[in-house]
């Protein structure tokens, strides 16, 4: 078993990142929040099994899909909902919305929703750690669909190539919007086998337990903070709800009813609640207060955001370059 | 009555009917064949023609557009489809240096019929990256088509004479033409590419427009109508090739020109179009030629900025004002009306699109 | 032993290469042939090889380095010359050069120098006859430095996704320009693994060997022609002269004379001779003969082009569109 | 006497200064520490600051771009170099959605302090891929600066404040200008971006031109004077930043204006500069400005052809005449006296470069 506070604490991370991004579903249809929004409701413990494993230092990168990335990593909550409801206090003030979210202060180093883009720029701190003979490593979160995009596998030979400290997290849960893999990659394909080739180390493992996104996680960044090169992991898991949005979307005839319902019987964190509770690491009281505290959080951290001030509209003009100081 | 139907309804009618009479045609895109079908233009084509002519397909927009480029030179006649137009940057490298070339490099041995329609977003905090409009760089190359269709008729008319178009054409959607209505032909017809249209006759100033600004555009020519003044407004229809004698003619008749581009003004088409009537008609000008446009800064998300970001009828009114020497009017003098939301076509949308 | 024939076919189509592209090196200091070309002597195995295990339906592209691919695919040789010469009766009338040849009355699609760009457009081909139900398989000739760009991953994972009639000939001469392989790949990286974790078959040989490159490609060919898919191929090899130009550059210090004389031990051409002397396959009059033969039209092209009248200027502006009839 | 290099020694001198004096920066390209050394400009250095810092390069052209933009948000500068501006447009995603747009779309969190040095070739038959001028994609572009040196000095004064500047900076560096000679400083020094130079003083007429084009139109006025014409030429250096007011005050003085881009005429930066001096100088121009181009088609290869395509001193003068209303005379009327084949800069070029 995990050592209680880690496991107590990936608990609350996991629970804070459903609970925020359930409050952004209800509250979204207010129409305040004018951004699209990618929620990772099920997927949470791959985000807190790999962030529990690094230290400050060490760089996360993610996608349009980058709530659980950037609270995982302790990025700031009152700055990413003021970023979601587009104010000057917003972590981008408010010029990136949702899918740019930024914490230099955890060294989240941000997220953009070009599907693959930012993979190699996440190679690129790597290498300048490199450079810099730092041992910091760098996190890369991204969806299977990016696998999809060329510059990943470029990505990986440049990685290999100089043996950087970089970690590669696919999240993937089959689907790229609407489309399944079988429209997108042959069924022989193996992206752990792709990443070997280029002589990475990778594993596959279930994104659903945490436990063993951690362990898996925890020896790929001991290998890259080691110096001994890059590392790829892929994880299955599902998404519960639509692709962009607050809705649920099993409606639409691209994935059944039943499957998302035994999707949601391998809720990650249900099962490792059940699991904690059995082995007396939290109690039911314990579990009560942690879902008020981050309820209060949430409640105030959107209270924070509606009440900001928007950009000034000449803001527009700001941040366009930076001036020579 | 003659029939209306929407933009993307005239866009799905088009690629029906070519898929159904034309065997070379196929359609290729990421989510083509989902539940949302390309905003509607592309549902229920998968079912009609099967999975081989109606294809979803892997991230991976340079390799397709290649794989598309390929086919093409086979005689088949892809339409590629891009969500967004942001998602092409990735395949610039087949368009520019492969499909605008390959017919010229290879002295005209074969060329490539190959139809590209890309998304052009807006509004509801898309942003920096999922809402540029790059019209310019593809109208700078040699050996490319670009089609800027912005009535139903002539998505219809334009998109079947894209197709048809034994070379690759750029085809540019505004996301915020989708659901306006308008008159379209059930029948096959084409519309003509490189031949602009007088949408309105006038004779104190000619507007140059295309795509979603001739919809500001056209609400800026009502409020001057009212006003006993007479704009004519020409929507190109294309960029490439493009139609500069009606250009030239209009501002013979006016005397004055206003270039209304939803694009980034360093570089953008309106600066093309000056430098053309400076050229070819200086001496009937008037006054300095006007453009209205994008300023030179990404897309801000926040609908506070993005509002302030895009040009809209009172901007070119604004500008009109200026050049026809006229009183500066505030947008309710001008008899603008503005209800709801600013970063949304209409009161439907209430979410990402 | 390799049917006698087809063995005399195969070692008059490398000599022919061989000695028209010595031809061109020759000429070449005469500075009328305005335009960069890269010879591929010391290669020439890998086009005949492959090319010999084709039917004249079938498919082939190639990238900057292609006289020998445009030539084992039967192209005319005055046409390729009269291209080389800027002439207007060349086979893209001037306009494309060296690296821009085709000729599609043996179905020699085109090639083009931008590295990489022109596989997709291959695979493309490949998907045109598998929508059309044509048994035609498509070969796509790239060099090693190719398999870097992100649009050669791409291209493998749509070609086994939809099982395309393609085989993947990579020309492995170690060098991209005078780059090593060390500034470029991991060095545990394998290109054939790679195309296998996309669910390509792949085999890896010798590339200056015909036998082994026939060999090899027959079994890949007959494999895609059977529309079980696509196939992968590497041949390792040597150019012998500049990456680009007509002259040897063993006095430049990326390589060493003695890597060179190495690989001139295993010239393809040379041995292929001793062996079909040896098995009374050709006889050494047999060899003068054939040398004259190829001397003879060699001589011919070049006349030809010479004396070929150079494109209009007006010609700028023509091909830029095709016309609707 | 003043020392005098060459562009492609101030290129390396520079480069040079900045490895031995700041540890962020770094140079990266394909063929960087190779025995040419991007036609000399990185001969050595590799040798003097070791592999690290002196790198070669996987034929990935996208993903390194990635990779240099990643290493430039964690302090480095990174010195990126593409031996043929073409191959860039693989890497279009990685500049256009990202470097352009990181200081911007994260509130100025983190700036992209990046150069990217691109060459653009001519001559010898490099035909439709490996010559193209693309400076207008990336003018259009808001987030970069686009340098556009001519003269040596310049040449390692403007990338020196692109290597200081904090922002992403596209280098463009035209290949016939490697060798030509003119006076450097030894030590570090900086010329502005966004600063345009008045190379010769006119009254006449105002030619706006840069990097190679500067050569033909230096050829051309002296032409000019000769005969009694006074031509401004005008050096942009930075097509964006865009010194407008140098070039408006000219024009004001002259009332003539002729642009001179080597790159295709549609949307060519002419267009741009035009409308500019269009929108603020419309009342001092005596006549309409006009431009010298490329034609709109991708380089065809033959020498025969390519010395068409390519405008020069001739095709400049010929559009002066139009202007100034001079009889139109022929080359060597003109006194342009020319030997050698017009498809190499000089006659040490005896294949392909
Ligand atoms: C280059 C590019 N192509 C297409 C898109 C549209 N798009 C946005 S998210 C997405 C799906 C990505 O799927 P995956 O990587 O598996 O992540 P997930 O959404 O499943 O978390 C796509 C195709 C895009 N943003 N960028
Ligand atoms: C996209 C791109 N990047 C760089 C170049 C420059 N270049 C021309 S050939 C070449 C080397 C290619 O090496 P390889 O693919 O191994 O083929 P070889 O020349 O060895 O036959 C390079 C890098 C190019 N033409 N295109
Ligand atoms: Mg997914
Ligand atoms: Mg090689």
């Amino acid at each position: 078993m995990l050592n209680p506070d880690l496991a107590k604490a990936m608990y609350l991370d996991m629970l804070q990142i459903r609970l925020v991004e359930e409050g952004i579903a209800d509250l979204y249809p207010e129409q305040e929040m004018r951004c699209p929004v990618h929620l990772c409701i099920g997927q949470e413990a791959i985000p807190v099994g790999v962030c529990s494993t690094l230290k400050k230092e060490d760089i996360v990168m993610g996608n349009h899909r980058s709530h659980g990335h950037y609270l995982a990593k302790g990025g700031d909550l009152r700055s990413m909902m003021a970023e979601i409801y587009g104010k000057a206090n917003g972590c981008s003030k408010g010029k990136g919305g949702s899918m740019h979210l930024i914490d230099l202060s955890v060294n989240f180093y941000g997220t953009t929703p070009i599907v693959a883009s930012i993979v190699p720029i996440a190679v690129g701190t790597a290498f300048a750690t490199y450079l810099k003979d730092e041992t910091r490593v760098t996190i890369i979160f991204l969806g299977r669909a990016a696998t999809e995009e060329g510059v990943f596998a470029e990505s990986l030979n440049f990685a290999a190539l100089k043996k950087l400290p970089i970690v590669f997290v696919s999240e993937d849960n089959f689907f790229s919007v609407y489309t399944p893999l079988s429209e997108r990659q042959p069924r022989e394909r193996e992206n752990t086998e792709i990443a070997k080739a280029f002589g990475i180390p990778s594993d596959k493992g279930n994104g659903n337990d945490i436990r063993e996104v951690y362990n898996l996680s925890e020896k790929a960044v001991r290998h890259a903070r080691e110096g001994k090169g890059p590392y790829f992991l892929e994880f299955e898991t599902y998404r519960w709800r639509e692709h962009c949005g607050p809705y649920y979307d099993t409606d639409l005839p691209y994935r059944s009813e039943e499957e998302f319902k035994e999707w949601k019987k391998k809720c990650p964190i249900e099962n490792f609640e059940k699991l904690l509770l059995k082995e007396n690491v939290l109690d039911k009281k314990q579990l009560v207060e942690m879902r008020e505290s981050i309820q209060k959080k949430f409640e105030d951290a959107v209270a924070f955001a509606k009440s900001s001030p928007f950009p000034h509209p000449d803001e527009i003009f700001s941040d366009l370059f930076k001036e020579a100081n | 009555m003659k029939r209306e139907i929407t933009f993307s309804q005239a866009i799905l009618e088009c690629t029906d009917q070519y898929l159904a009479n034309d065997p070379s045609v196929y359609v290729m895109g990421l989510g083509v064949p989902d539940p949302k079908g390309i905003f509607g233009t592309t549902v229920g084509l998968r079912e009609k023609y099967g999975e081989k002519r109606v294809m979803d397909m892997p991230v991976s927009e340079n390799g397709m557009t290649g794989v598309a480029i390929g086919s093409a030179l086979m005689g088949m006649r892809p339409i590629m489809t891009h969500q967004r137009i942001d998602f092409m940057l990735l395949s610039l490298d087949q368009i520019i240096n492969n499909a605008a070339k390959w017919y010229y490099m290879f002295g005209g041995k074969k060329s490539v019929p190959l139809v590209i329609r890309l998304l052009v977003g807006q509004g509801w905090g898309q942003g920096p990256q999922h809402s540029q409009s790059l019209q310019t760089l593809f109208s700078h190359i040699p050996g490319l088509k670009v089609v800027f269709p912005f009535s139903p008729y002539d998505a219809k008319g334009l998109l079947s004479a894209s197709i048809q178009d034994d070379n690759p054409v750029i085809f540019i959607e505004h996301r915020w033409l989708h659901n306006l209505h308008g008159h379209v032909p059930e029948e096959p017809f084409q519309a003509p590419i490189g031949k602009a249209k007088v949408v309105n006759k006038g004779k104190d100033l000619t507007i140059v427009s295309g795509s979603y600004m001739m919809v500001e555009s056209l609400k800026a020519s009502e409020c001057l109508k009212e006003n006993g003044i007479e704009v004519e407004v020409i929507d190109l229809r294309s960029i490439k090739p493009l139609d500069e004698d009606t250009i030239i003619q209009s501002v013979m008749n006016t005397g004055h020109l206003l270039v209304v581009d939803g694009a980034w003004r360093f570089l953008s088409i309106s600066a093309e179009i000056i430098s053309i009537v400076v050229e070819k008609a200086f001496k009937y000008l008037k006054k300095p030629p006007g453009r209205v446009t994008f300023p030179d800064v990404p897309t801000p998300t926040s609908w506070a900025m993005a509002n302030n970001f895009y040009p809209r009828a009172i901007n070119i009114l604004r500008k009109v004002e200026e050049i026809l020497d006229l009183p500066c009017k505030s947008e309710e003098e001008w008899g603008i009306v503005t209800t709801g939301p600013l970063d949304v076509p209409d009161k439907s949308f209430t979410g990402p699109f």
